[in-house]
């Protein structure tokens, strides 16, 4: 199988690892990746904050590149680029003036046709039964809180892409694993996203309900597939940890990695070791149980 | 053409069918319209690029058989009339044998060699040149070339003229209309006791061959057509005046896909376009 | 004659219920309007056929207004659907042979809608004035007048 | 959606959103949902309540705007199916445009500091961000305790991964943001 | 023909602005018409005698009134005419005045207009035909469909009336949503206590034909004459031979097995039941999905313990006839269960409430269960999950009602008062509880209604938040309700024990399938339309059949029951006579040119086209036409305008009548 790839900032960045565990765990299920060439980045939240006809031109741009490259389908791991190009494609289909104003923008035709992934339904696509047929660890006593943020299932109108109040998809992908996922309250609710620089103190306390209600419903670990929230929850945890003495630590992991460990690939190049939270306890309490293959 | 008369013979045989509606050449090698009502007479069945008369005209017309049913051999078009006649009730779908045949184009000047360029107008754009629906299928499919679509320029000229232009163009074409009903007759969808044309109480439509009632008799023809038509061209074809009542009843076609995405005579069971609507059929014309 | 002033003639089918009610209801308003259409009453749009419409164009109308129940609002349930297929078709067919769509209008007028009533129909004498005679026809009529020698 | 009676700051909410913000019946549920709303000065219901009243310059100078962090809760639970998280946005660009100044700055110059990132190499490059962040805002000591483990973790790079086309992506922010043309 | 031609001047009404006199001098012009003038009011009676003494003295055979609109006095002219000897259908009358005098300023220019107003109905009754009005005979009999209280009320006052009344219900036992509630609003009477006797009153009553555990199947025929099928569903339980003695439901072994639909599956049922101890019929149903002789062929253990062998396996549905004159609509609606939202959308209602996830998140028919004495906590407030007694309660008002994003545009009305009435019984019952209500407005209109509101919070003491609620999460055996006081401007958050929906009512299931089947009009949610909004609030667009209850739209009970008893007298007024008379516009099929294409049948509202053979003298069928059932045609002509070669025609307004009047709309071409 192959895709085209749209890995974003983060994930060339901050989020390296969520880049790392894909590509491995993909190398393995035999599917391919081709990288947009010269992407550039999708505005994500700063970009609708200061123009509406900005948020849709620069996903726009990438849209054409792929189209222009030959893809007719492309990845996009990130929820928030996932997010910007679908919203991005709508608005260009169902709203001629703004995509007027686009193509003027950018000097070029916009025509739809692009089907853009998100990581779930990447793994969909790939197949669950593959992911099943190949792990190799017992997961059996994990217990995974799935989270899925806002921007996967927000605004369902438009991404249609699961149940946006309870949402089932990545579950399944977890179960595929042989893991056990946790019904929670706030595998939807917000970690405050894009304040975590400007408003550190609003994410602190909006990622702390969520580690809560995780902990509280007895997950061991909390699975992810936005670099951003993967970068509140795990960054942020440090520090509502030193101010709210004596909480458990609860490691995060993007669901590329979950996958990989389940399919018993190397620590290092799943980028296990670039957590803020030790993620070694976790890995370790698995080992114990790690079946002969 | 074996294939065709074996068949038309075991149907007689078996005592299926009472005639069957095919073409034969006559003494003067011409491809003609042929009852055939024995298994003798199926010897003399062709079918080749002569066969161009739509023979769906005749179930309607020919008095019912005695005993069995009708068969007939028709093209993928014909049988868009078959199904529309179905459709309309006008005959039942047990009462016909369908022999459809793969069909490789038919001459547009029956007097003249068929080639590209004398190539029928409906031929430019079929779909069905292997029929969708049928009881037999006979023939082989071969490449054809087909010459450009002439019949859709003039409808695209025609549409960017202006309504003086418009009327000034049917204005002369009409005026050569004579009002002998070649069109009616011809056509297999008009299969009325009493066409309105010949109703006097009241005369919608006047009855001299004058301009005015010209205008009239073809509009109406074209609007009972409408969402019905399935664009055999025989009206054309038939015409001695050489009107292009193609461009009226394409143009009718096209909205009937365009607006309702729908296509007479494809599907026996589909509902039909006028007796039906939608609540969300199209009004931004209506004030 | 040629300098008189052209005024046009417009003959309106219209549903007994919905437009032929609310035409009441302009009148009982005394909503004014122009002189010039002249309505013909029928149950329901569904009873219009086209062969009234190339009718009054052959008798000289210079433009033609069908009107009737909105839609959901037919007091035959379905009548005005029927009629709005046959317009779809219809219009484009009249277009396509020189009868332009400023010649035919169309309208939903409910009984109780007498101002929308009169809106459409100054509205429609107005484009039509300004739009001139409908010459085809009267041409056409001119020709059968001439005694053949 | 055109229309002469409405007010122009209506018109061009209507057109960067596609919604009128009549269609709000101030039910509350996007207040009642909102994440960040405990932060805000007023509920996102109040927000759009002065723009049905008309109190522009209310909506225009609330902290809610900048707060809003576009999580989109809101606008999927309406019953209206009206989305404020998209009205918020419409204000912001707004206010922008009016030069009113933002009431919570810290996020402006952060989205600032983030829009120069991908003008400068089409991509954001978190060391750039946190540094032009760092110096618009003056909070030199944030998070310096997250950055040494991200640093040494190859988390975040030295230097930014730079697009061929830099100058095009530029001039499109260039000129989205300054001369919006809806 | 000989025509009269009858101008008015209604007063100065339609004299300042036309100069009748002078329209009635033009007219005399007209061919075929043989007598004109002008009179200052022709609807008074010397005006009417006027035309009289015309058709007489000068032998007149048609006439055309120059007057108002045909709306105002077609009827007065047409009598007055057919006193003088001339068919009614053969009177035309021009609009000279909503239509022309009352529209126009200029004198000249609407004189001109109102002569052709008056020429083109010349010349159409020209060809007008006599007419005679159809008669059919009415049987006086009526079917009730839903055995609600709307349906209980309308068949008890037809067959107090003195008519026999056949009541269709689909469940095993009449009594329908009301029989489930606790107490009522908003006197707090125990529903069940006022509702039973009236169930008993239709079961003993000698004019009353219960049928119940059945459907109505297909309705043929028209107002007056209608033939309805009714499946009547196999019960397994012969109700002729059962006494109702509740052996069999006792001795099911197969204990609680099925959830209780009466109880909205709070409580369960045996595979043999009846819903709930006060039904009527009281006869027990066997359930086959889950009765064990209908699995595996053993057991029946019912068949023996009944003394009375009424137990049949074998028993098939029924289909049985019904004649009847008139029919009533009551079947009443369904609560939105929320469990899926009505289209192709993923969402599954409103996963934000957590309804069907947390047990203690209930709807409102659920929580009457909850709080009625006949119920499966006896009346006790207890919570399903733990059954321990909520110490604090929320109610949510308006779920899925005026929501177009996950539920219904519309307002449900009767919300506003249940919940204020579940406010209230719960604080009766728990004194020392808590109970909040999310409103967005309250909709108290409605005797005694606002004062029982003001009543929970005043009295009772009931915290009314206005604001909707965002979300309801499960926190360490709390609901956390997470809502927003839109009037403060503060987010609330309430840790409740209990949360009830009031969710919103809806059209019925089948509702759009009975709808076809009775040819009757419905709206977009499935609700059934009246004919009219103000006037006909209980005829629908068929003749002979009306509505009653919620089947119409959200309605209360008092409401219901007024409706019921307007439908009644509406079939009442309908047997008040032995034969219907009915305008004789209706279309009618040139056999001779038929040439049975049936788009006519196509286009047809009232399937009153049908299919025809013409045979010859051998019986050999010729060809198969067109047949106009006169009673069932309305008389639109669409018909009409669809048939390629004229050969329907509708009468009154057939083709050489337009024609004529098309014909002659203006003076000069």
């Amino acid at each position: 199988m192959n895709f085209g790839y749209y890995p974003g900032c983060s994930l060339s960045g901050t989020a390296k690892e969520f880049d790392l565990s894909l590509k491995e765990v993909l190398k393995y299920l035999d599917t391919d990746l081709q990288e947009i060439n010269d992407w550039c980045c999708c505005g994500a939240s700063s970009a609708h904050s200061a123009s509406h006809l900005l948020s849709v031109a620069l996903p726009a741009r990438n849209l054409i590149l792929a189209k222009e490259q030959g893809m007719k389908e492309i990845v996009a791991p990130c929820a928030a680029c996932f997010n910007r190009l679908k919203v991005a494609q709508h608005e260009l289909k169902t709203d001629d003036h703004i995509r007027i104003n686009t193509e003027e923008l950018l000097d070029t035709k916009y025509s739809d046709g692009i089907n853009v992934l998100n990581l779930i339904s990447l793994f969909q696509q790939i197949g669950l039964e593959k992911i099943k047929s190949n792990a190799k660890v017992d997961f059996s006593k994990l217990n995974v809180a799935c989270y899925y943020g806002c921007l996967l299932v927000r605004p369902h109108d438009i991404l249609k892409f699961d149940d946006p109040e309870n949402p089932t998809t990545m579950e399944e992908v977890v179960k595929a694993t042989g893991a056990k996922p946790v019904d929670w309250n706030f595998k939807v609710e917000c970690c405050g996203a894009a304040h975590s620089i400007a408003h550190t103190e609003i994410v602190e306390n909006l990622s702390m309900k969520i580690l809560d209600d995780a902990i509280n419903y007895k997950a061991n670990v909390i699975v992810v597939a936005c670099p951003m929230c993967h970068s509140n929850l795990d960054m942020r945890q440090k520090n509502i940890i030193k101010h709210n003495p004596g909480r458990n630590k609860i490691p995060i992991l993007y669901l590329s990695q979950l996958i990989g460990l389940s399919l018993g690939l190397d620590h290092k190049k799943l980028g296990l070791d670039l957590h803020f939270i030790d993620t070694a306890p976790l890995i370790a309490s698995l080992s114990e149980n790690e079946v002969a293959v | 053409m074996k294939q065709l008369i074996d068949i038309s013979k075991e149907l007689f045989e078996s005592k299926q069918v009472g005639y069957i509606i095919g073409y034969a050449e006559d003494k003067f090698k011409r491809v003609k319209p042929f009852v055939a009502y024995s298994s003798l007479d199926t010897e003399r069945f062709v079918f080749n690029n002569n066969s161009v008369n739509n023979l769906a005209v005749y179930l309607t017309r020919l008095p019912k058989a005695k005993e069995g049913k009708i068969g007939i051999v028709a093209k993928g078009c014909d049988i868009k009339s078959i199904i529309a006649l179905i459709q309309e009730n006008q005959i039942k779908r047990d009462d016909v044998i369908i022999i459809g045949v793969n069909c490789n184009s038919v001459v547009n000047q029956i007097d003249e060699q068929f080639s590209k360029e004398n190539t029928a107008i409906k031929c430019k754009y079929c779909q069905v040149r292997t029929p969708a629906h049928y009881d037999y299928l006979v023939g082989e499919i071969k490449e054809v070339e087909l010459p450009e679509d002439k019949n859709f320029a003039i409808m695209q000229k025609l549409d960017s003229m202006s309504a003086e232009e418009k009327w000034n163009f049917w204005e002369a074409e009409f005026e050569k209309c004579v009002k002998c009903y070649a069109c009616r007759q011809v056509c297999p969808l008009c299969y009325c006791e009493q066409c309105i044309v010949d109703k006097s109480m009241p005369r919608w439509i006047d009855s001299s061959a004058t301009t005015k009632g010209n205008f009239a008799w073809n509009m109406i023809r074209a609007f009972h057509l409408s969402g019905r038509c399935i664009g055999c061209n025989e009206c054309e074809r038939a015409c001695p005046a050489e009107i292009p009542l193609s461009l009226l009843n394409r143009k009718m076609g096209m909205v009937a896909i365009n607006e309702f995405n729908y296509r007479h005579g494809t599907d026996i069971n589909q509902p039909t376009l006028i007796g039906n609507y939608n609540v969300n059929d199209k009004e931004d014309f209506i004030m | 004659m040629e300098n008189e002033k052209f005024e046009p003639k417009i003959v309106a089918f219209v549903c007994n219920w919905c437009t032929y009610t609310g035409a009441d209801l302009a009148g009982t308003s005394r909503l004014k309007q122009q002189t010039n259409a002249r309505l013909i009453r029928v149950p329901c749009t569904g009873r219009i056929d086209p062969v009234f419409i190339i009718k009054a164009f052959e008798k000289g109308a210079d433009g033609v207004l069908v009107s009737g129940c909105h839609p959901n609002d037919c007091h035959y349930n379905t009548g005005n659907f029927h009629a709005r297929r046959r317009w779809i078709f219809f219009r484009q067919l009249l277009d396509f042979v020189g009868i332009d769509s400023s010649r035919l209008y169309f309208s939903w007028v409910s009984a109780s809608e007498g101002k929308k009533w009169v809106d459409v129909v100054d509205g429609v004498i107005n484009s039509v004035r300004e739009k001139g005679p409908f010459n085809g026809y009267k041409k056409l009529n001119k020709e059968i007048e001439i005694p053949v020698k | 959606m055109e229309n002469n009676h409405v007010h122009p700051t209506i018109q061009k909410i209507i057109n960067l959103t596609n919604q009128d913000p009549a269609n709000c019946y101030q039910c509350g549920k996007c207040s009642a949902g909102c994440p960040v709303r405990d932060y805000f000065d007023d509920a996102p219901n109040r927000v759009i309540r002065f723009v049905q009243l008309g109190l522009y310059d209310r909506a225009l100078k609330s902290k809610a705007i900048w707060l809003c962090a576009g999580c989109q809760t809101c606008s999927s639970r309406c019953p209206q199916n009206f989305e404020p998280a998209k009205f918020m946005d419409a204000l912001r660009e707004i206010a922008a445009e009016e030069g009113i100044a933002p009431s919570d700055k810290n996020v402006q110059k952060f989205h600032k500091a983030f829009l120069n990132q991908i003008k400068n190499n089409g991509r954001s490059f978190e060391l750039g961000l946190i540094r032009d962040y760092k110096l618009a805002t003056g909070k030199l000591f944030q998070d310096i305790d997250a950055a040494p483990t991200a640093i040494l973790k190859g988390k975040i790079g030295f230097t930014p991964h730079k697009i061929k086309d830099t100058k095009k992506i530029k001039s499109i922010i260039d000129k989205a943001v300054k001369g919006n043309t809806k | 023909m000989r025509i009269g031609v009858f101008i008015c001047h209604c007063g100065e009404n339609i004299g300042r602005t036309v100069d009748c006199p002078s329209v009635a001098s033009a007219c005399a012009n007209f061919s075929g018409v043989v007598h004109a003038e002008d009179y200052k009011y022709m609807c008074s009676d010397p005006g009417q005698n006027l035309i009289k003494q015309a058709i007489k003295e000068k032998n007149l055979d048609a006439v055309v009134v120059g007057s108002c609109s045909p709306h105002m006095h077609e009827k007065t002219f047409r009598k007055a005419c057919s006193d003088a000897g001339i068919n009614p259908f053969l009177v035309e009358m021009a609009n000279l005045r909503e239509h022309c005098s009352w529209i126009h300023d200029d004198v000249p220019s609407a004189t001109r207009k109102a002569i052709d107003l008056v020429r083109m109905l010349v010349e159409k009754v020209k060809f007008n035909e006599p007419l005679i009005p159809i008669r059919v005979p009415v049987t006086k009999r009526a079917l009730v469909i839903g055995g609600g209280i709307s349906g209980i009320q309308a068949s008890l006052d037809i067959a107090n009336a003195g008519y026999e009344v056949v009541l269709v219900e689909k469940e095993p036992s009449i009594g329908g949503h009301m029989s489930q509630l606790s107490e009522t609003f908003p006197t707090l009477d125990c529903s069940q206590c006022i509702l039973t006797p009236r169930m008993v009153e239709v079961y003993q009553h000698p004019r009353i034909k219960l049928v119940s555990y059945s459907e109505v199947e297909n309705v043929e025929g028209f107002i007056g004459n209608f033939s309805v099928t009714i499946r009547k569903k196999a019960r397994s339980v012969k109700d002729e031979l059962c006494t109702g003695c509740g052996l069999c439901v006792q001795k099911c072994p197969i204990k609680k097995v099925a959830l209780s639909d009466f109880d909205e599956g709070l409580a369960t049922r045996p595979a043999m039941y009846v819903p709930f101890p006060q039904a009527v019929p009281n006869i027990p149903v066997i359930d086959r999905s889950v009765c064990t002789y209908f699995k595996t062929g053993k057991c029946q253990l019912c068949k023996k313990v009944c003394g009375r062998e009424a137990i049949d396996f074998e028993q098939q549905d029924q289909l049985i006839k019904e004649d009847v004159g008139a029919i009533i609509v009551a079947t009443g609606y369904k609560l939105y269960t929320i469990d899926k939202k009505p289209d192709e959308s993923m969402i599954k209602g409103y996963g934000e409430y957590g309804y069907g996830k947390f047990k203690d998140v209930v709807d409102g028919l659920q929580f009457e269960r909850i709080a009625s004495a006949s119920g499966p906590t006896s009346g006790e407030m207890l919570r399903p999950s733990d059954k321990t007694t909520p110490k604090k309660i929320v109610f949510i008002q308006c779920v899925g009602s005026r929501d177009e994003s996950k539920g219904f545009s519309y307002c449900s009305k009767i919300c506003c008062m249940y919940t204020a009435k579940h406010a209230m019984l719960y604080k009766h019952k728990v004194h020392d509880g808590e109970a909040y209500v999310f409103y967005m407005d309250i909709r108290a209109g409605g005797k005694n209604y606002d004062e029982f509101v003001r009543r929970a919070i005043e009295e009772d003491g009931v915290k009314y938040i206005r604001g909707r609620v965002s979300k309801i999460y499960e926190e360490n055996g709390k609901l956390i309700v997470k809502g927003e006081d839109t009037l403060a401007g503060v987010r609330v958050e309430i840790d409740a024990d209990m949360v009830v929906l009031a969710t919103a009512m809806i059209a019925q299931n089948d509702s759009v399938k009975l709808a076809q089947t009775l040819s009757v009009s419905y709206d977009k949610y499935g609700f059934f339309n009246e004919s009219h909004p103000k006037l006909k609030p209980v005829e629908t667009s068929t003749g002979g059949i009306f509505l009653a209850g919620a089947c119409n739209a959200p309605r209360d009970i008092p409401d219901s029951v007024s409706m019921a008893s307007a439908a009644a007298a509406k079939a009442l007024v309908l047997f008040g006579s032995d034969v219907l008379e009915r305008e004789p516009v209706v279309a009618k099929v040139n056999e001779a040119t038929c040439a049975g294409c049936f788009y006519c049948q196509k286009v047809c509202a009232y399937n009153a086209i049908e299919q025809k053979e013409i045979k010859d003298r051998q019986g050999n069928v010729i060809k198969v036409v067109a047949y106009v059932n006169s009673g069932l045609c309305q008389g639109c002509g669409t018909c009409n305008a669809t048939c390629p070669s004229k050969s329907v025609e509708l009468l009154g307004f057939k083709d050489d009548q337009i024609y004529a009047q098309i014909n002659s709309f203006a003076e000069v071409f």
